[in-house]
Formats: structure tokens, C-alpha cells, sequence
């Protein structure tokens, strides 16, 4: 009995340490957020003090380092949008129907040889999905719709699109494959098609998992820059044209914090006023997901 | 009789639909694979141009020699080196922090608490924040606060932040989908909450954790624009020794090449580009590998 | 006494290992046939190759014939889809969607075109009432069917294949997780059933395949050991196993 | 198998005692520097393997933070050191010397099958890209010239060039009309002008050079009559104004360890052979000279 | 006949439904407690409470107390871990780790700090033989647990359980799933085992409670009708429902 007692202690010390290392891990989430609002909002804070926050909202003209200076943030707003949506068009779509594939109605061996292969899409690096863009897709657009510009929303759309599909198809392929067989087997007993069992049984039982998907696809959408960099311009004009150059926020940033531009500087602090929108931005897109997975999560 | 005729037409009518749900069937199916084929074509055309342009570049020397001005001469080694040494140290940092908190999520805490709530719309959240945003982060915090300077370890600290977002989300889902019959199975043979999360919940969620590893990890390797802010040189002529060395990444060197005026670096790139696959292909492979053992339905 | 199905032939291969053995067995329409042999002899094996659902197992092989209505279903061609529908089946595990218990009834009958809401309440009502579970969940139709007791789950099972009227209903141990109250409605609703369907049921009670069925097939080893009436199969067994199986032992 | 030579010895003395040098120089800032750093940075190996030297790209104004911040020894700069940045030095203590090491010539370009544009003025060209610009067609800069749209390309608003351009021809830095087509990628600035009849951008000299077949450089009137960028005509200074200089900053008290010392003098006694290598132009020769007087 | 445990004004709640209401029990050591009663009545409930499985189901509530050998497991302090050891459970529906048979067998004592691999080997032959299961597994214990039949999937997890050597064991219907040859031979297991363990069954089987029983408790929507010695209260019901239950009805 005393063996025992001691035994049951022992594994309880354990159990008690292993969960205070993992809030530990946990927490490192939390300081990094931290962390990034002391360094986005610190300097914002002073950017807002130079700079009217209505004008920042209002005016449609982004000029931060030419002169006359306009800090009218939509331009970029409405490229990023622009972008996000883009891909997102192409993204969810492809990647989710690509998932339903490999799972639902590939042959086991197609399916592992396309996982891997679809996911060495994800490393190439975005220069190379840029260029890529650019000498390819654009001519492409160009020849189905003249009035293409060289640099142009629609085709760093498309490579973004391309390049998040993988992602989206991925995480959406392991979310379908853990729903039990016996569900699976239970909708073909009733005479269900594979496209019923699919989209009608599949799909919804495993929801949250690929609206999580969804949400971190659109993120990185938000978040890419080099591809945007390169095929979209880097012209901060307000157009909802897909087919003109634009730029992204983050397509701004990286000029800005790789660029000439001497520190202290009202320009350089435009690099921290637009990380902090975008981080409120991402924020709430976060938020609004969250609420829509919890009213659709389905358990099994 | 009349029964008869009305079964035939109920047969008749049943027909109707099972062809016409066995079409929407069929026209899904190759929508599907159309879907998928696109991706593969996409994938296929990159891959032609990147190979066609780079593949004559690529010999033992290109990956023996240092960078060099001279496009015969130029070599990947240091970049090579640079980039293994770092994402060997983020996968070291972020598999068990991305791991370790989808559990604590998963497991331990409420998930009906406001702290559980905090945490997940954080940590989705940060999935959102640019990667020069980390960059930014990582100088701050790394190079300067903890005096890391412009070393391997800042550059691995700061892409594990980047990175960890996407491993935990994608670990929580695979932890998610364990089946709480399993669970339950488990506890009720008196082993304890880790040693079940040991040894029924993470062998089952295996599979999607390595998946969210993966395609984290593909990304890190990917990154430029965060390295170079925490420091990260664009020509380095020497092998990295430990993790406080100044190091150089693949993508930094290739970003490098394809902003010369030079039209053989172009190429050159396109080869340090198949490096950078073949590199993160080595990567993938193992945890592939492993992904396929233990994927295996269950009932 | 028409025949409904009829197995020729047949063998059943799990990659190299053979769980079925030649069997050759006739199912009567408007008959229940019962099947009954030690747990892994292949009850369940053989009533999932008569919808095909062993199609999903990957590495199976199966050779023979199975004649439905006249016609072989394990040609290529055959419509599984259409198949299963006319063949339709609850499992020896509850598998209910993690779905609302409605949406749970609706499911095949939806798919199959019905899209009328009162015609699909009624058609729940129905079901429910078929697989004697209305009384317990007509409250709570809405909430999630996995919060039900494992019986009822299984009792929701049942009703989600009687939505479906199919033409023959082949059950692997359907009251294996019910009470005897529930047992006995299910059964008297099989009695009813039989007039217009054609019953297959794996049980392992000697009892109610004793009490319910008109046919009973013994299976051994993957070999259907005997098979015929059910009266005479439990009164005179050809077989010294079958004997040994259903006389001295209990359920 | 070195000790067992001694006859060789006294011969390979000086040699030998250059070889010794190690330690590391970091180095960061301007990627217009960048190439010229790097390709002496790997002469230098040749000569001394044991000294690490990692050059980053941060960009002129990037590298000057770190170079305040004592955080590297040496600084490319694309553009003099401003006025801010040296204070900023001062007050942390970083006394450094800048050393002039090349030149960038700015080209201007148009497509080649634009046959029209054969020079422009200094005037027309501020006609054309100042900050109220009412220029839209070609035939509102010269009448001659088609009312076609001009569709204008300019690299990163954040790059040395894009500053010494707008400084040169607008007479402010970063004073420019904002409706042009901007790129970070000057290969990707050559893509646009290439593909695009009414093109009309400027980018580095370097650029132009690796790319003659597929762009048109226009000469330049800066009143002495029409100029076209060339080695000779930027070096002599005849190309004028779209030239500028290009620096490296040393911190002094880096310059105190040999290998940095070494290091720099190296720099610009190779200086003038390697740049034109790597697509800039050389200063004349007493420049050279007097930033090695500067660093004595 | 001594006492092993002790319920005492038990109530239970999935959320503000009443699932128990004020039971009252006494399990005695080294006999088999039988509880039967129609499905949803709350038996899997009553047997989860007492090694706290339902602790695991969000918004559940519990009050009263359970004396294990005379102390309350329901205490906050209680060691959770410790107790399901020395109470150990098989559950409804069969649920082997997806792991090989080997692996689920010795999934408990390996976690207990047995690590020796021949006394392990040893284990897994005693405990799946003990579940009636070794004959037919032992050449391929090192397959996915995955490919067994339904009832060999329960034998599993007996055998799993009984690798752990408990102090109690609860079944939840631990023979639905199997044939009478394999159920017999669990019945004589418990008889085997009920010299060294106190046993709790869950059966909807009226003949298998009066077959192996010490004593049998009657649930009905949520109560403890009727507790006794078996062999009273099958043949002396006290109340008007328990002997509706089990007279004129079949299993
Ligand atoms: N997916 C599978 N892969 C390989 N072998 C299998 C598979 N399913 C069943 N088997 C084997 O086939 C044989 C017959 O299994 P089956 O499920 O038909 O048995 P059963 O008669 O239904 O038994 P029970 O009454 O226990 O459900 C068993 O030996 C079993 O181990
Ligand atoms: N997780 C749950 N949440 C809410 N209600 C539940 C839950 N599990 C069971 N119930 C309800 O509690 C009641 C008792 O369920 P329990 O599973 O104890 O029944 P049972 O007697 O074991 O039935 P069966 O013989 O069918 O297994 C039922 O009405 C059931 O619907
Ligand atoms: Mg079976
Ligand atoms: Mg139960
Ligand atoms: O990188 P630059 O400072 O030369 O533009």
C-alpha cells in the first residue's frame, strides 16, 4: 500500500509539472502577441499624433514618401482586399474540391503521391510564384483581355491563389480522413452517391476543421508580399480593377523596412501605423470566423 | 394491375433520380479531378520553368562553392548550410511549442474559459500578422533585447514565431478528431491524462500535426523578408560554426541572384531554387513517411 | 414463394485470407432469413457483399454470384447506388452522422428526391415510430444524435433505413444493444415488415432467430454449414456441429 | 608539410603574416552597394581566407540603424549620410570616415519600338514626372510627338535611385507625380518598359546595360547638348545630372582592428577593376587615392 | 459478505436533465451485480459514475456519494487515475486503439511501469485467453486491432481490461456483440473471476443476469426500482413493473 502511495505521487508530481510546461508553451503565444502590439502600437501612437486619423481613413491617396506626403490608407486597404479575395476565389475552391478528391474518391496510391506533391508547392518560395506571375500568367491575361497592365491585381491573385491552395487542400484532406468510416459506410448504406457522402455528411462533420483551414489560407493571403511585390506593382492607386497595378499593406511594409528610409522618419512610421491596422484587421476577421465555426462545429 | 403500373412508374421515377444524382456524381468527379489536375499542371509548369532554366547549373561545384560574383564560379554552400541550420533549429523549437499548446488548448484547459477563448482568437490571429511583421518582432525582441545579434538562433527564434501559429492550429484540429470513444478507452484503464495523450491522442492525431509541420516548415524555409530583418547576410563566404554565427538563407541568396542585372544569375537562381526543393523535399520526406504509417482510417 | 436473391458460388477473400467459402444459399421474398454462427465465421462479411458495401474495403475480392430480382449485382455495371437503396442495411455498431436526429431520419429519403417538409416530417414520424424510438426523441429531434443512449442510437439507425423503404433490409445484429421491451417492438415491426420486404438478420440469439425467422443459415469457418427452414434446422440439424451450436448452449 | 620549407620562409613572410588576420567584418546596408561589397568581399577571401565577412542588404537607410547601433563595422550607402543619421551617430559615439567608391548612372528608358524619342532635356523630362505634371501624351512634351498615353515606370519610392532621380530632376526627394507604375524589381521595372510601346521609366545604369537588346536608353540634354550614359560619359561626368556617387561609411573604431583596416584599403585599390564588373562605373583614379589618404 | 461499494442518494445530470434519481445500492465483493432495465433508463449512466467516466462529459453534475471500500470517490480529491485502475470498465460499443492487438492488450500495464517484455508476452496470452479471444488472434497479434470482427473487437477489449488485473469490473453489456459459444465462455471468466474481483454488469439480457448473477438492480427512467438477490427478485418481484419487466417478456 505505501508503494503504491508513493508510486501515485510520483506520476502526480509528473502530471502536475507537464501541465504547467504546457500553459508555459501556451503563454509564449500570448507574449508574442504582446510583443507585437508594444512594437506596431508604440510608434503608431506617435504616427497618429503627426498624422489625422481621419485623413489616414478618408483620403485616397497614399504618398508617404513622394511630395506632396498623402497618408490616405484605402488604396492599399482596397489592394489588399483585392488580393485576399483574389485568391481566395481560387484558393478555398480548388484547395477544398482537391481534398474531397484525395480523400473521398482518389485510389489510395494517387492520393500519396499527390499529398506530398501538391505540398512541395507550399515551400517554393513567393519570389518564385511572383515571377511566375509575372512572365506567365500575366501574358496570359494579357492576350485574353488586352487592357492587362504589366503589373496587375488579377495576376498576383492567381499566384497567391496558387500558392495557399496546397494549404487549404492539405489541412482540409487530414480533417476529412479522421471522420470515422463507420459514418462513411453508414450514408452508402442508404444508397448515397460519393458526391452525397462528400459534400452532405463529410463536408459538414468535419467544418470547423476546414473553415480553420479557410481562415489560416485568407491570413496568409493577407500576409504574402513578395508575390504581390512583384506581379502587382507597387502602385498605391484606389481602383477596384483587377487588371491594374496596385499595392498591398504589406506589399507597403516591405519596401518601407527593406527599403532607404531613415529611421524616426514620419515614412517610417507609416510601416508600423499599417502593420497595426492590419493586425486589427486580421483581429476581427479571426473573430468573425471563430463565431461561425462554433455555431456549425459538429462532433463524432 | 393497377398497383403494378404505379410501382413501374414509382420505379420509373426513382430511375430519373438515381440518374440524375449519378450525373451530378459523375460531373463532381471530374470537376474534382479537374480541380486537382489544375493544381498538379500549375505545379508542373513551374516546375518545367524553374528546371529548364536551372538545371544546367546544378553540379557538385555549384554546391560546394561559396557565392561569387561570377555566375560559373557562384556556389550555394554557405546558403545551403545556413538555411539547414536554421530550420533545423525552428523545427526543434516550434514542433514541441506548437504541439505542447495545441494540447494544453485540447486537453487541459476549459474550453469554455475566457483564457481558452483568448488564446485560440490570438493565436489565429497571429497566423494573420505579415511575416515582416516578425521580422520586425524578432529584431527587436532577439537581436536587440536578448543581444542574440545577427546569429542563426535569432533567425530560428524569430521564424518559430512566425511558424507557430500554423503548427498549432493544425495540431488542434488533428487532436480534435481523435475519437472520444478512444479517450475514454483509455482512461478507463487507469493511466493518467498524459500518458493518454501520449499514447492514444498523439499517435492518432500524428498524421494532421505533421501535416500543419510540413506545411509550416515549407513556409520557413521559403522566408526572406523576415531574415533580413533580424539580420540575415546576403553574401556569406564562410560555414556557419554554432547558432550565434552570421549565417545567409536559399531564399535570400535566390532573392539575391534574381535582383541582378545579369542575366546568367537568373539561371543561377532557377538552380538554387531546385536546391531549395530537393532541401525541403529531404524535410518532407520524413515526416511524410511517418504521415503514411499511421494514416489509417478508423471505425 | 419467390425467390428475392440468389447466392451462387460465392468466396470472399480479405487480401489473401478467405472469409468466405463457396457458399450458395436462396433468400425468399417476404421471408426473414436468419443467420446465426460464432463471433468471426463471417456473418457480417456475407450480408455486406449483398449491398456491396464489402466494395469499400480496399483489397477485398470477391467471385461468384449474387442474383437480386434475377439480375447479378456483382457485375461491374451494377448501380451500386441504386443497389443500396433497394438493399438497404444497419450496421452491428451504431453509426449514427453527427448530425440532428431529423436530419439523421431525413437523410436517405432526401437525397432520394423527397424535398416536401410535411411529406418529411411525416415520413420522421413514420420511422421513428417503425424503429419504436418516436416516443423517447419526438422532444428532441433537433438535438444531436450523438447524445443518445447506445440502444437508441441503434434504434435511430434502424429508422434511418426504413425511411428509405427499401426491398430488402439485411441487419447485422440490430438488437444486439437493445433492451428486451425495445427487442421485442423491433421484432414485432420485423413480422410487419416481411409482408412487404425481404429480411436478412445476423443475430446472435438462438432465441430470436428461433422466434422471428423463417429461414436460418449456420455459418462456420467462413462455410455456410447448413441451411433451410428454421424449424427444421433447430429440430433436426443434418449437421453434428450445427446441433452442438444450438442445443446445450443458451443466448 | 609548411615548417619543413625553410628555404621558402623569408620570401613568403609578408605573405604569411596576412594570412593571420581573421575576426569577422559586418557588414550591411545599401543593395545598390551590395554587389560591388560582395565582389571585393570575395577577392578578399581569396587572399585571406580566415576572415569572415557577412554582407547584408538592408537597404541604405536599414544599414545606417545598425550601423548606428555598433552593430556593424562598415555601412553601403547609396546616397550620402543624412543629416539626422549623423547625429544620431554623434550621439552614440560612432565616429566613422565615408569612403566614395563608384558611380551609378541613372538611365532613362523607352520600348524599342518607341521611334519617336530620340533625347530628352532636363527640362522636359521635370516637365514630364514633377509633382503637377499635366503631361499625358506624348505630344504634350514635344508637338511632333504622338497623342499617345505615356505610361510611366519608376522604381521602389524607397530606393537610392528613385530619391537621387526626383532629388536631381524635381528638385525635392520623393517630389513626384504619383500616377506612374512602380516596381521593386528593377528586372521587373525591364519586363514592364519591354512589353509596353509607350513605356517611359529609369532605373539604374547596370540594368540597362544587361538588358541593351530589349530597351532603348535616351540620351539626356542636360544643355550641352544630348548625352547617352555610357562607362566614359558617366566617369568623365559628361553624363549630367542622372549620375551619382556611391559610399561605403566605416566605423573608425572598427577601422582600428587590422583586418578591417585591410579590409578597406583592399576595397579601394580593387575598386576600380571590379566595379566595372559587376555593371558600375569606376571613379577616377585620384579619388581612389584620397580615400586611402583618408584612412591612413 | 462483505461490502465493496456503497451508493448513497446518488442523483445525476447531463446538463438540467435528471438522468439518475437518488439510487441506493450495495455491491458486494467477489459476487456479479447485475443491472438490467429498458435502453435509455440509465444504466451505462449509473456504471459511468462509478469510476467517474462521466467526469469527462461537459456540464454533467453528480451528488451524493459512492463509497469505494469505505471511501467517497466522488471527493474532489479523489485520484482519478488510481481509482479507474482498481476500477476497471469495458464499454458499449467496442473500442480498440488503432493500434495492433499486442499494443492494445498491453496498453495498461506498460503504462503501469511493467516493462519487461517476456512478462508482457506473458500477460497478453493469459488476458486474451481469459477473454476467450487467444485461439483465434494469437498468430496475428501484430495486425491493426482495426480488422477484427465486431465481437472479437469486444473480446478485445476485455482482454484489454483484464490486462490491467482491477479490484472491480464494470461491463456495459460486455456480450451484446457476441455468439454464445464466446458469451458462455465470458460467463465462466466472470465466474473465475469473481473469486478475485467484484464484478458490475450491465446486460439486457434477463437470462444472463438470472444465469450469472449475485444480485440485480432494476432501472426505469432513471430510478433503482428494485434491488436484490437475483434469484428473489426474479422470483418474488416486489414491484408490479420489475415483474412486468421480466415476466411474459423475452430476451
Ligand atoms: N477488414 C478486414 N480485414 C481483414 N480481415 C477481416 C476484416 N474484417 C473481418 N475480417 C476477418 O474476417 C473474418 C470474418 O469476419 P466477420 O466480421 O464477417 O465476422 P462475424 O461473423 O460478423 O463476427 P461477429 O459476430 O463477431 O461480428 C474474421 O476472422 C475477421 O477477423
Ligand atoms: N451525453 C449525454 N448528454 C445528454 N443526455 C444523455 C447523454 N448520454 C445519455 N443521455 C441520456 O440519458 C439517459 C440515460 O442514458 P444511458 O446511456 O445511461 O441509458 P442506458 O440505460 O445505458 O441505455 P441503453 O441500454 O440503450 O444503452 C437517456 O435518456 C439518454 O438519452
Ligand atoms: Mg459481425
Ligand atoms: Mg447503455
Ligand atoms: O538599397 P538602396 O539603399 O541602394 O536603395
Amino acid at each position: 500500500m505505501k508503494s503504491q502511495g508513493k508510486a501515485k505521487r510520483k506520476v502526480h508530481l509528473g502530471e502536475f509539472f507537464i501541465e504547467k510546461a504546457l500553459q508555459l508553451f501556451a503563454a509564449i503565444s500570448i507574449l508574442t502577441t504582446i510583443a507585437i502590439i508594444f512594437t506596431l502600437f508604440q510608434e503608431t501612437f506617435i504616427f497618429f499624433q503627426e498624422v489625422s486619423i481621419i485623413e489616414f481613413f478618408t483620403s485616397k491617396m497614399w504618398t508617404p514618401t513622394l511630395h506632396p506626403r498623402n497618408f490616405g490608407i484605402l488604396p492599399l486597404l482596397v489592394g489588399t482586399m483585392m488580393i485576399a479575395l483574389g485568391s481566395s476565389i481560387i484558393a478555398l475552391p480548388l484547395g477544398l474540391f482537391t481534398a474531397i478528391y484525395l480523400s473521398e474518391y482518389a485510389h489510395k496510391k494517387v492520393r500519396s503521391v499527390v499529398k506530398p506533391v501538391l505540398e512541395i508547392l507550399a515551400g517554393i518560395p513567393s519570389i518564385v510564384y511572383g515571377f511566375f506571375a509575372l512572365t506567365f500568367i500575366t501574358p496570359i491575361l494579357q492576350k485574353i483581355l488586352p487592357q492587362t497592365q504589366v503589373f496587375n491585381a488579377a495576376s498576383a491573385s492567381i499566384a497567391v491563389g496558387i500558392m495557399i491552395t496546397p494549404m487549404v487542400a492539405s489541412l482540409s484532406e487530414d480533417a476529412m480522413m479522421a471522420v470515422p468510416d463507420s459514418i462513411r459506410q453508414g450514408a452508402y448504406a442508404l444508397g448515397s452517391t460519393k458526391f452525397e457522402v462528400a459534400m452532405k455528411v463529410i463536408v459538414p462533420a468535419c467544418l470547423s476543421s476546414i473553415a480553420s483551414a479557410f481562415v489560416l489560407a485568407i491570413s496568409r493571403a493577407v500576409g504574402e508580399t513578395m508575390i504581390v511585390a512583384i506581379a502587382a506593382g507597387a502602385s498605391p492607386t484606389l481602383t477596384f480593377n483587377p487588371l491594374k497595378s496596385i499595392q498591398t499593406m504589406t506589399g507597403f511594409m516591405v519596401n518601407i523596412s527593406l527599403g532607404d528610409i531613415q529611421h524616426g522618419t514620419i515614412e517610417y512610421k507609416t510601416v508600423f501605423a499599417v502593420g497595426a491596422l492590419l493586425f486589427v484587421i486580421t483581429f476581427m476577421m479571426n473573430i468573425v470566423a471563430k463565431l461561425i465555426v462554433n455555431k456549425y462545429r459538429e462532433e463524432y | 394491375m393497377e398497383i403494378n403500373t404505379q410501382t413501374n412508374m414509382h420505379t420509373i421515377k426513382r430511375k430519373n433520380n438515381i440518374n440524375s444524382r449519378k450525373l451530378k456524381n459523375k460531373v463532381f468527379h471530374g470537376f474534382l479531378i479537374l480541380a486537382t489536375t489544375m493544381s498538379i499542371i500549375v505545379l508542373a509548369l513551374l516546375l518545367y520553368q524553374i528546371f529548364s532554366t536551372g538545371f544546367k547549373y546544378l553540379s557538385f561545384d555549384f554546391l560546394n562553392n561559396m557565392p561569387s560574383r561570377f555566375p560559373h564560379k557562384a556556389g550555394i554552400k554557405s546558403a545551403l548550410v545556413g538555411s539547414i541550420w536554421v530550420i533545423s533549429l525552428t523545427a526543434l523549437f516550434s514542433f514541441p511549442l506548437g504541439v505542447g499548446t495545441a494540447i494544453y488548448l485540447e486537453k487541459y484547459s476549459n474550453s469554455k474559459s475566457w483564457l481558452n477563448k483568448l488564446l485560440q482568437i490570438n493565436i489565429a490571429n497571429l497566423a494573420g500578422v505579415p511575416s515582416i511583421v516578425y521580422g520586425m518582432l524578432g529584431l527587436a525582441v532577439f537581436v536587440r533585447f536578448f543581444n542574440f545579434e545577427r546569429s542563426i538562433l535569432s533567425g530560428a527564434l524569430t521564424l518559430t514565431l512566425l511558424i507557430l501559429p500554423v503548427i498549432i492550429v493544425a495540431a488542434q484540429e488533428a487532436i480534435k478528431s481523435v475519437p472520444d470513444s478512444l479517450i475514454q478507452g483509455s482512461f478507463a484503464l487507469g493511466v493518467t491524462k498524459w500518458q493518454t495523450i501520449t499514447g492514444v491522442v498523439l499517435p492518432y492525431a500524428l498524421p494532421g500535426i505533421l501535416t500543419g509541420t510540413i506545411l509550416a516548415i515549407s513556409r520557413a524555409m521559403g522566408e526572406a523578408a523576415p531574415l533580413i530583418m533580424v539580420g540575415a547576410a546576403g553574401y556569406i563566404a564562410f560555414m556557419p560554426s554554432g547558432p550565434m554565427d552570421s549565417f545567409t538563407v536559399l531564399p535570400i541568396q535566390i532573392f539575391n541572384w534574381t535582383s541582378r542585372p545579369q542575366a546568367e544569375f537568373q539561371n543561377i537562381a532557377a538552380a538554387g531554387i531546385i536546391v531549395l526543393m530537393a532541401l525541403l523535399l529531404t524535410a518532407n520526406a520524413t515526416a511524410i513517411i511517418l504521415r503514411n504509417k499511421y494514416q489509417n482510417r478508423t471505425d | 414463394m419467390d425467390l428475392k436473391i440468389k447466392v451462387e458460388s460465392l468466396n470472399f477473400y480479405y487480401g489473401a485470407f478467405q472469409a468466405l467459402e463457396d457458399i450458395h444459399m436462396n433468400v425468399h421474398e417476404n421471408k426473414i432469413t436468419a443467420l446465426i454462427g460464432p463471433s468471426g465465421c463471417g456473418k457480417s462479411t456475407f450480408i455486406r457483399t449483398l449491398n456491396r458495401m464489402n466494395d469499400m474495403i480496399e483489397g477485398t475480392r470477391v467471385e461468384g454470384s449474387i442474383l437480386l430480382d434475377g439480375e447479378n449485382i456483382l457485375k461491374n455495371e451494377t448501380d451500386v447506388v441504386d443497389l443500396r437503396k433497394r438493399v438497404g442495411m444497419v450496421f452491428q455498431k451504431p453509426n449514427p452522422f453527427p448530425k440532428t436526429i431529423y436530419e439523421n431520419v431525413i437523410y436517405g429519403p432526401k437525397r432520394h428526391g423527397i424535398k416536401n417538409k410535411s411529406q418529411l416530417d411525416e415520413l420522421v414520424e413514420k420511422s421513428l415510430t417503425g424503429a419504436a424510438l418516436w416516443n423517447e426523441v419526438k422532444d428532441k429531434l433537433h438535438q444531436s444524435a450523438l447524445a443518445l443512449s447506445g440502444g437508441q442510437q441503434q434504434r435511430l439507425c434502424i429508422a434511418r433505413c426504413l425511411a428509405m423503404e427499401p426491398e430488402v433490409l439485411l441487419m447485422d445484429e440490430p438488437t444486439s444493444a437493445l433492451d428486451p421491451i425495445a427487442t421485442q417492438k423491433i421484432e414485432e415491426l420485423f413480422e410487419a415488415l416481411k409482408k412487404k420486404y425481404t429480411i436478412v438478420i445476423v443475430t446472435h440469439s438462438m432465441q430470436q432467430a428461433g422466434r422471428i425467422s423463417d429461414f436460418t443459415g449456420f455459418f462456420l469457418n467462413g462455410e455456410l454449414l447448413e441451411y433451410g427452414e428454421t424449424d427444421v434446422l433447430f429440430t433436426k440439424p443434418r449437421d453434428k456441429r450445427t446441433e452442438d451450436y444450438i442445443t446445450g448452449r443458451f443466448g | 608539410g609548411c615548417g619543413s620549407k625553410p628555404a621558402g620562409q623569408t620570401a613568403q613572410e609578408p605573405a604569411k603574416e596576412e594570412v593571420k588576420l581573421s575576426g569577422e567584418i559586418k557588414i550591411d546596408g545599401s543593395s545598390t552597394v551590395f554587389p560591388i561589397t560582395e565582389a571585393i568581399a570575395e577577392e578578399f577571401r581569396a587572399v585571406y581566407p580566415d576572415v569572415k565577412i557577412p554582407v547584408g542588404v538592408s537597404g541604405t537607410g536599414g544599414g545606417f540603424k545598425k550601423f548606428v547601433a555598433k552593430e556593424t563595422d562598415i555601412n553601403d550607402a547609396s546616397r550620402p549620410i543624412k543629416s539626422q543619421e549623423a547625429a544620431d551617430a554623434a550621439s552614440a559615439g560612432v565616429e566613422y570616415v565615408e569612403l566614395k567608391v563608384a558611380f551609378d548612372g541613372l538611365s532613362v528608358l523607352v520600348n524599342p519600338s518607341n521611334t519617336w524619342v530620340d533625347y530628352l532635356t532636363v527640362d522636359e523630362l521635370k516637365k514630364i514626372w514633377a509633382p503637377d505634371s499635366t503631361v499625358k501624351t506624348w505630344k504634350d512634351v514635344r508637338a511632333e510627338w504622338p497623342a499617345e498615353e505615356i505610361k510611366l515606370y519608376a522604381p521602389g519610392t524607397d530606393s537610392g535611385t528613385f530619391d537621387y532621380f526626383t532629388e536631381e530632376i524635381n528638385g525635392k526627394s520623393g517630389a513626384i507625380r504619383p500616377d506612374f507604375i512602380g516596381s521593386e524589381d528593377d528586372n521587373v521595372l525591364v519586363q514592364g518598359i519591354a512589353g509596353d510601346k509607350n513605356a517611359l521609366g529609369f532605373f539604374g545604369f547596370a540594368y540597362y546595360e544587361e538588358n541593351k537588346d530589349k530597351l532603348k536608353v535616351v540620351k539626356i540634354d542636360n544643355g550641352n547638348g544630348a548625352i547617352e550614359p555610357t562607362f566614359d560619359t558617366i566617369k568623365d561626368g559628361s553624363y549630367a545630372p542622372l549620375s551619382r556617387p556611391l559610399f561605403i561609411y566605416v566605423n573608425k573604431a572598427s577601422l582600428e582592428k587590422p583586418e578591417v583596416k585591410e579590409f578597406v584599403t583592399f576595397y579601394l585599390e580593387t575598386a576600380k577593376d571590379i566595379v566595372k564588373e559587376v555593371g558600375y562605373v569606376a571613379l577616377p583614379d585620384e579619388e581612389y587615392a584620397a580615400g586611402l589618404n583618408k584612412i591612413k
